[in-house]
């Protein structure tokens, strides 16, 4: 399950959890990313939509894919507004083979950011702006404008 | 009646519409001004499975879902 | 510089140092390898000897490396033993650019697996025996077995 | 006087010999058996620094390091 965090995620007790419940369970490695607002373009804070029923089925499709593996993902996402300089993303990788956890870190972060159900938007002077040239179509898009 | 949703940043309310093909509703969203601008850029999931072809049948009670582009992280 | 803990590392307070030193610097991706000790063949523990001069030298190399793609590099290593399900390595990579981070990771850590000059012995019923068939000859092996 | 040092599971104490040149140095150490069977896997540093070329000069004084394969993580 995806857990989801009202606001900006607390990365230290969520790192310290994801370890504390891993670190016994013989796997070599854990690999984390973690995504911090940046300040650029002065903004104030990202702010997120999430289709969760959406978010699950994608995740837990990434999560089958990684048991094969014999690894474990476990990722988390902030919904409504994170300041800047605070984390909206963070995940991990458990695995047995450090070169299964690298690899994957990056497969599962790239398409997180193509096919994730997730929408930003900047926010300036309190008002929330859709972060259109930085969004990417899922995969299928344009279904319904074509036809006749 | 079929149950469209609109997300994220289309910003529009659900509607109800009657149509049995995905075709069919892609004919009734073109009309809208509103949402004709997101189809070309907008995945498409019938209650919450992505779809792949206008082929597929709806029918009443399906909820049609509408996905602009995405940007997690 | 390379931090050197006697022993595991206490991985909760290093994530957390490193996290909370970096977050508000406008990097916008962390990204952490922790390596743990697997249980196998036996073993209690791992067991390391470092040579510091070396592994700082190269380390501050890495550093350079990745400072000129504007990011910034960290690790720590435990020297002694290590048992079993504790962790004796760790690095994080923080970068304006995710994808930087991502290679630059897996880069990082490929290269300390070949080139630091760190040693790993199993810890067998209290006997330290080198780990030759893991191990491998550094970058220019062999030079004094040349000659006449 | 060179002062050569033999890391990791080498496990043999520092010695002192007298090479002008890694090459001679190379020569006394294939003499030595406990040694001899590292010399092909080994790597070597001269005062820290790793080296690539027997032809080096050495000075009375510098410090010549032998490494093992490695296996950190």
């Amino acid at each position: 399950m995806v857990l989801i965090y009202k606001g900006p995620i607390d990365v230290d007790s969520l790192l310290s959890r994801w370890y504390g419940a891993e670190h016994n369970r013989n796997y070599g490695a854990m690999v984390t990313f973690v995504g911090t607002v940046r300040e650029e373009n002065g903004i104030e804070a990202l702010s997120f939509d999430i289709y969760r029923p959406l978010l699950e089925k994608w995740f837990e499709e990434w999560k089958r894919k990684l048991e094969k593996e014999g690894a474990l993902l476990a990722m988390a996402h902030s919904e409504g507004d994170v300041p800047v300089h605070t984390s909206s993303f963070a995940c991990a990788i458990f695995s047995p083979k450090r070169r299964v956890a690298l690899k994957m870190l990056e497969a599962f972060v790239e398409d997180f950011k193509a096919n994730a159900p997730i929408w930003k938007y900047d926010v300036v002077e309190g008002k929330r702006i859709y972060a259109a040239e930085r969004s990417t179509p899922m995969a299928g898009s344009g279904l319904l404008a074509k036809g006749k | 009646m079929v149950k469209v949703e609109f997300l994220g940043p289309i910003g529009k309310s659900p509607i109800e519409v009657d149509a049995s093909t995905l075709a069919e509703l892609a004919e009734i969203l073109k009309k809208d001004a509103e949402v004709a601008k997101w189809l070309e850029n907008s995945a498409v999931a019938v209650n919450d499975t992505l779809v792949e072809s206008l082929e597929m049948k709806l029918n009443s009670g399906d909820r049609v879902s509408l996905l602009p582009p995405v940007c997690g992280g």
